[in-house]
């Protein structure tokens, strides 16, 4: 019977950890790809956890430095940039790999290397051209393995019996050609490896995703500052309209209330993409585009039924005879909503706005059409990242940098967030 | 609670608004932000120091760009001075009246000619609305992981459609899975890929009913094993050849210059391959306009006339991807850097190739893509087996969009 | 009687300023909308040609279907995780807080993160298989390649996608509503002979009908509406749904802004009738009559 | 100290129903009336539309000899102890109570030194500086009074103020607030739907029914001479036993009678019967009224004892007439048991005679 019982509770918790697990993996990948230089981020298979430093390998080829960086997916180095030129190795080598190379480590590398390429010139030099006609060896039995091999299909489909085995047996011959060749082949580069090229670490810069992309988002601080007046501008109106309309239903009974409350959801029966561009009209008729206070009006009108119903459900909490006291006791109705209700109400209602706050933090769709020179937030963001279509790691420190702040006001307002939809019916 | 909020208004209230003569440029140009990072630092700043103004530069898409300006038109309250356009949109915004005609300016500028084969686009009746700038054409990348399946009698430089098309298959047989990327989401750029080919074999294109188009989907689908097995979902070539997802791909220079250039060691560029007919691509270009009802007009052409210069061109477009600098002048400002690889192939596209543009002939674009993405997704990925007779009816879809 | 102390027109007064915003913001808007979808982009004149041209598509009927399957699929699946989810979480367990945070943190994430996750994470070479080869369930060569699936399969995989980030949503709404419920009457039912299961089904999910209608119908709604994540992961016209295809030929098509205008109106013609269908077979209209 | 008069006061809800209708009620200085009735009756819509929390439909609410119906709560110079106390759970003790004096502008001195005194009048001194949710029931019930009590009003409201205590605390409760009452000697209206909450400490009752006030008197008045039927049900555990019975005379004597009950009428009684003209009468007759007796010719009935309910100080005894229940209060001893039989008669000084019609009382008796 306890046997049972601990047994039960193990499993409860397994689906406790499984459901943990769901929601937070891609969540610490998006991370961890943030993380990554540009390197790492495109290497398969992804790395579980981001390297804190870059492992280089300097080579001289020609007359030019080849630079190779450690790969802990493929467990070897790859090649990054040749060229003879520092600044450019190291503008380069900064945005592949994240690691700033100094002059000074760099100078003292290329000394060493200097030396070991110049005692050993030849053997490098012969060694090379070695590595140059296995590989095209290889590549010679390579194609012939493919194409022997898509003639076997073709042979096995039509059922020529003498054929197969003919051919199986070339295919046999090359992959052990192949396999030979390989074999030489790496034991040749370890060997250039060793007496050809000098290898140091450096450091990674592990938020230089972050640093990049608010350098190369232009305006990224006043967009969020604006983000910030947008959202709180939010706030202010649906709580004021909202809010008020909320207390109405709470606290009286009046025609049409029904139909009111379902309101909240016809708002929602139009798609709101479709009434951007009358929307925009009606804005600059106003004034108001690409104002925050603009933006805001039309954030609010999504947000002001959710508000309604929000509070409606936190006054309802509150008891009316408070208020009445309150009268009794010397102030007017207005009075008795400010000096009693509207304390009472002030955690729930702080978590309503932190939920519009939230709401209009990270829209972008209307943002986008409602503004033109005075983007919010994500919107620049979202146009950093139409650009940075192949910067995954870039987009993803986008990402994560949006998310951000909604995710901890989210955290933030969790112990009222129960409370705000205790009391919502449809 | 109450203390967050209020240092979040004083944060707010501190929010300084700066008045300057400032020109507003919306660019569907240089979008990638190190690209937009090198435009304005590099190319406008000077400007601005030249001529001691402010120069806002925004980038966007196309559609976004022009909504804008139609609602800033409609309410007559123009606020954009400057806009860069995608060849495909201009006739709209000559249609809708946007731009301004720039014809009498244009011609008193000796030093520069604008690469005529982007007339056809940027010119309308005569009158030239457009200056051209950041042309494209199709160029090959090549992981040099692929290499070791390259038949012997392949030279990367001087490649035929038929050559590329059977390395692909061997790469796929080879690896085990299909390793070469077109864009095979809706509305992308799969009617240039499959056109490059087509224009090799001397196609009408778009038309599907002529033998090269023909020839083109059949090579299209001798290839249907060498395309990687996501290839419906790309949107674009870039990650997937970043990630090594795909090795091989046709593509729009800058896309396939941004990739190159973020690993040179790795990858290989080439010209567009060859057909019978030549080396096929289709052009495109963006282009310069000033929005008609501008209060900034003066210094509006200023900018244009600047943005155009040969050497302010080629510097430009060799500090970010892999446009081409439409001007006859640009060559000479060309060095023999390795940088200039991306730019140098592709003008080798455009000086050597047969060459198509989209012509101002379709009612909506789009629609022309859609059938070409819906050949690729029906006939190749899924039936695998290409129908002549089917190709004949979807021309009868490309005609309907004919004006 | 000098001076008529009235508060009857109190609660007209508090809502006025909502129906007021609504008519400006809302109202309007809308009215243009449906009114510029009877007329023809070029010239102006009434027609009834931009709806016809939507029935005439084909890409309706499907996305119609797809819309139908989606909301089907992906509404009774959230709502039976979420209904879970909120019933683990109420037990009074150690780390339940701790869950609930964690739970909570999807809603959070904006559109462009989900975005960036969810493609980054389901190419072939993305961190999904790279975490199942770390794990050791598939080898190199062995990756799974979730996007080339059969049109029903990629919904499929959408819906999944979608349920990630909507479940903690519909969560909190249905976990608000079960702390509401007396535990007494729960309670009761166990001393009177119900087994787990007959009590929440017989106790537990009456009570909580109207969370549970709250949750459903906001959640519906939604859902008619899905197409960001669907165009984020798939581009347009793969997965063709209702609203996909009003972005469609508003923002990738030139000269259809009206037919999008005339799709979003049957698409709200859609909505209200999924809704009303909705509030009357669960019986919401009955209770507000009471 | 003030006078307080409602005129015809009714409040309607919607098109029919109505909350109160056409109450009447003279309150005096320093009077403690006591709204009692049912839950529904009305008695608490009533003191709501005399605080001004509740709109009136029509009549007028006098304070003072000045007309307050439309005047705003904060204007009528009353205080009222809620029924859930409504203490405001963000301010503390001290804030509670100061609140009401701030908003009546007083000098912080003298509010201090009201606080420190209805503080100290309800015994809650040390508990100023803490919050309601760090006090029990019976604290906050105190803290509403002394808020209540601070305002010194013209008159004070209570909304069934004891009935969320524990039943010892409520009795005791009853008495200091009595007390209290005698202390300040303010006007006061106090809602109750407890009859002996009533009793004990009116000094006049208002028994309200549907809106309507049956009757207003002192708890002597209402107990002995109920005007109706519902009064004298209403009022008094257990209620008083009702017969509907025949007039008949017999003999040239007068009997009132039925199936079981066979009483013969005195004087008294007879001659309140004259005026009356209808053969059927309802008979009430406290349980206390009925006696044991051993003289069977005394009797009015004879039956077995159903249940016997001890109750310390006395015993109450049910019988079954029919398919009525009887009850019969009597003395601790002798005791009785179930199924005994006993002789019923009753005390007809006591006997309380309702119109059949009318259920009103009959007059002079």
């Amino acid at each position: 019977m306890k046997g049972n019982k601990l047994l039960k509770q193990t499993l409860f918790y397994l689906v406790v950890a499984g459901i943990i697990l769901v929601i937070l993996t891609p969540i610490y990948f998006l991370v961890v790809i943030s993380l990554m230089s540009d390197q790492e981020a495109y290497d398969w298979p992804t790395q579980m956890v981001p390297s804190f430093f870059n492992h280089f390998k300097l080579e001289i080829d020609g007359n030019k430095y080849l630079i190779s960086v450690y790969s802990p997916s493929k467990k070897e180095y790859v090649s990054i940039i040749r060229t003879d030129n520092f600044d450019e190795l190291q503008k380069f080598v900064r945005n592949k790999t994240n690691s700033n190379i100094k002059k000074e480590i760099f100078d003292i590398q290329v000394q060493k290397l200097n030396e070991l390429y110049n005692k050993n010139k030849e053997e490098i030099e012969a060694l090379r051209s070695q590595v140059n006609t296995l590989e095209s060896k290889l590549n010679r039995v390579t194609v012939s393995t493919v194409k022997l091999k898509s003639q076997l299909e073709k042979a096995e489909k039509a059922g020529m019996e003498n054929l197969i085995s003919l051919i199986k047996d070339n295919i046999e011959k090359y992959e052990k050609e192949k396999a030979t060749y390989e074999a030489q082949l790496k034991e040749l580069n370890k060997q250039l490896e060793e007496i050809g090229s000098v290898k140091f670490s450096v450091s990674k810069n592990i938020f230089y995703n972050y640093v990049r992309f608010f350098q190369v988002t232009s305006n990224a601080w006043p967009a969020l500052l604006r983000s910030i007046q947008v959202a709180l501008l939010t706030v202010l109106i649906s709580l004021t309209i909202g809010g008020m309309a909320g207390y109405a239903f709470a606290r009286y009974y009046f025609k049409g209330k029904n139909l009111l409350k379902l309101s909240v959801l016809f708002v929602r029966m139009f798609p709101g993409i479709s009434i951007a561009m009358p929307m925009v009209i009606i804005l600059i008729n106003m004034g108001f585009y690409d104002k925050p206070l603009g933006l805001s009006l039309v954030y609010s009108v999504g947000q002001i039924g959710m508000t309604i119903w929000i509070t409606a459900s936190i006054f309802m909490g509150i008891s009316t005879e408070l208020e009445e006291a309150a009268m009794i006791f010397g102030t007017t109705r207005l009075g008795a909503f400010f000096k009693v209700t509207l304390p009472l109400a002030l955690p729930g209602l702080a978590a309503s706005a932190m939920y519009a706050f939230i709401g209009s933090w990270s829209e972008t769709a209307q943002a986008i059409v409602l503004t033109q020179f005075n983007p919010t937030f994500p919107v620049v963001v979202y146009q950093t990242l139409v650009g940075a279509k192949g910067l995954i790691n870039l987009t993803a420190a986008g990402g994560v940098s949006l998310a951000l702040p909604a995710v901890v006001f989210t955290l933030i307002i969790r112990r009222y967030i129960l409370q705000m939809w205790g009391g919502v019916r449809v | 609670m109450k203390k967050l909020f209020i240092v979040l208004l004083v944060l707010v209230s501190l929010l300084a608004f700066s008045a300057q003569p400032t020109l507003v440029v919306s660019s569907r140009l240089w979008t990638p932000p190190t690209e937009k990072e090198f435009i304005i630092n590099e190319i406008i700043k000077p400007f601005e120091e030249m001529y001691g103004c402010k120069v806002v530069f925004q980038t966007m898409d196309d559609e976004t760009m022009l909504k804008q300006v139609k609602v800033q038109k409609e309410t007559g309250k123009i606020t954009t001075d400057v806009i860069i356009a995608y060849a495909t949109k201009m006739p709209e915004w000559v249609k809708n009246d946007l731009v301004v005609d720039l014809t009498p300016y244009v011609s008193k500028w000796t030093d520069r000619h604008f690469s005529k084969g982007f007339d056809s686009m940027t010119v309308f009746d005569g009158k030239r609305y457009f200056l051209p700038i950041g042309a494209d054409v199709y160029l090959t990348l090549i992981n040099k992981k692929a290499l070791q399946y390259k038949p012997a009698d392949v030279d990367i430089n001087d490649l035929t459609w038929e050559q590329l098309a059977e390395w692909a298959n061997l790469v796929a047989q080879g690896e085990g899975e299909g390793k070469f990327a077109v864009t095979g989401v809706p509305i992308k750029s799969l009617i240039y890929q499959v056109g490059a080919i087509a224009l090799s074999y001397g196609a009408h294109w778009p038309d599907l009913d002529n033998p090269g188009a023909v020839a083109a989907w059949y090579l299209v689908y001798k290839m249907k094993d060498a395309f990687s097995p996501a290839v419906k979902t790309y949107d674009d070539t870039r990650p997937p050849m970043k990630r090594e997802e795909t090795w091989m791909t046709v593509a729009h220079c800058a896309r396939v210059g941004e990739v190159y250039k973020s690993n040179p060691t790795q990858f290989i560029i080439a010209p567009a391959p060859k057909g019978p007919a030549g080396r096929g691509s289709v052009a495109g270009t963006s282009g310069l306009a000033i929005v008609k009802g501008t209060k900034n007009f003066d210094l509006a052409l200023k900018f244009l006339e600047y943005m155009t210069r040969p050497d302010i061109m080629v510097k430009s477009h060799k500090g970010t991807g892999g446009f081409i600098p439409p001007v006859d002048e640009a060559i000479k400002f060309l060095g023999n850097d390795e940088q200039d690889q991306v730019i140098k192939n592709a003008i080798k596209v455009m000086n050597e190739g047969v060459l198509s543009y989209i012509a101002p002939i379709w009612k909506d674009w789009g629609q022309v893509k859609l059938v070409y993405d819906e050949i690729f997704k029906k006939m190749i990925l899924e039936e695998g087996k290409l129908d002549i007779d089917m190709l004949e009816l979807y021309q009868l879809q490309i005609d309907a969009q004919r004006k | 009687m000098t001076k008529t102390y009235s508060k009857r027109w109190i609660p007209y007064i508090l809502i006025a300023p909502t129906i007021v915003y609504y008519i400006v913001f809302w109202l309007r808007p809308v009215i243009s909308a449906v009114y510029y979808s009877f007329f023809d982009e070029n010239n102006n004149v009434f027609t009834l040609n931009n709806y016809i041209t939507i029935f005439k598509d084909e890409y309706f009927k499907q996305a119609v279907v797809n819309t139908a399957i989606f909301v089907i699929i992906s509404v009774t699946l959230e709502f039976l995780v979420a209904l879970g989810l909120a019933l683990i979480i109420n037990k009074k367990f150690k780390g339940a807080n701790i869950l609930l945070s964690i739970a909570l943190i999807p809603m959070a994430l904006p559109a462009v993160a989900v975005g960036a996750m969810w493609s980054s994470g389901f190419a072939t070479y993305g961190w999904v298989n790279s975490l199942l080869y770390h794990l050791g369930l598939i080898t190199a060569d062995g990756k799974i390649v979730f996007l080339a699936g059969s049109d029903f399969q990629s919904l499929m995989l959408i819906i999944l996608i979608d349920a990630w980030q909507v479940i903690p949503f519909m969560m909190v709404i249905l976990l608000a509503g079960l702390q509401g419920l007396s535990k007494e009457s729960i309670e009761a039912g166990y001393i009177f002979g119900g087994t787990k299961f007959t009590v929440l089904r017989k106790i537990t999910l009456p009570m909580l009908k109207s969370s549970i209608q709250t949750a459903l119908i906001l959640r519906i709604i939604s859902a008619i509406q899905v197409w960001l994540i669907i165009v984020m992961i798939y581009g347009y016209r793969r997965i063709p749904v209702l609203l996909e295809e009003v972005v469609f030929y508003e923002e990738q098509l030139l000269g259809f802004y009206r037919v999008a205008l005339a799709y979003s109106v049957i698409v709200a013609v859609i909505v209200s009738m999924v809704s009303i269908i909705y509030l009357k077979v669960s019986g919401a209209f009955e209770k507000e009559e009471q | 100290m003030a006078t307080l008069e409602l005129i015809n006061l009714s409040k309607r809800y919607g098109k029919k129903v109505w909350g109160a209708k056409d109450v009447n009620l003279k309150v005096n200085e320093g009077e403690f009336i006591v709204l009692l009735g049912p839950s529904g009756c009305g008695k608490t819509t009533t003191l709501r539309m005399i605080a001004g929390l509740e709109e009136v439909t029509e009549g007028k609410v006098i304070i003072d000899g000045k007309d307050v119906t439309y005047l705003e709560p904060r204007k009528r110079e009353v205080s009222m102890v809620f029924q859930s106390y409504a203490v405001w759970p963000h301010m503390t003790v001290y804030d509670n109570i100061a609140f009401p004096l701030k908003l009546r502008k007083m000098s912080p001195d003298e509010i201090d030194k009201l606080v420190k005194e209805v503080a100290e009048m309800v015994k809650i001194e040390e508990l100023l500086k803490r919050f309601p949710s760090q006090l029990s029931g019976g604290q906050r019930q105190r803290v509403a009074l002394a808020r209540a009590l601070a305002v010194k009003p013209k008159i004070f409201l209570m909304d069934e103020p004891l009935s969320n205590l524990d039943a010892k605390l409520r009795v005791k409760m009853r008495t200091e607030l009595k007390a209290i009452h005698h202390k300040t000697g303010a006007t006061t209206i106090f809602v109750t739907h407890d009859q002996s909450e009533a009793m004990s400490m009116a000094d006049r009752i208002v028994i309200m029914k549907d809106g309507k006030i049956e009757q207003v008197g002192t708890p002597d008045d209402v107990y002995f001479f109920s005007a109706n039927v519902f009064v004298a049900g209403f009022i008094g555990t257990p209620p008083t036993n009702f017969f509907k019975m025949n007039i008949i005379g017999e003999n040239g004597e007068l009997h009132l009678k039925n199936e079981y009950i066979d009483i013969k009428v005195n004087d008294k009684v007879r001659k309140a019967l004259e005026k009356y003209n209808k053969d059927e009468i309802i008979v009430g007759i406290r349980p206390e009224n009925l006696l044991i007796t051993d003289n069977k010719d005394e009797a009015i009935f004879r039956e077995k004892i159903l249940v016997v309910e001890p109750q310390g100080s006395h015993q109450v005894i049910a019988v079954e007439l029919g398919n009525q229940i009887v009850k019969i209060v009597t003395p601790a001893f002798p005791k009785y048991s179930a199924d005994e039989l006993i002789n019923v008669t009753l005390d007809q000084e006591r006997i309380m005679l309702f119109d059949i019609e009318t259920e009103k009382r009959l007059e002079g008796i």
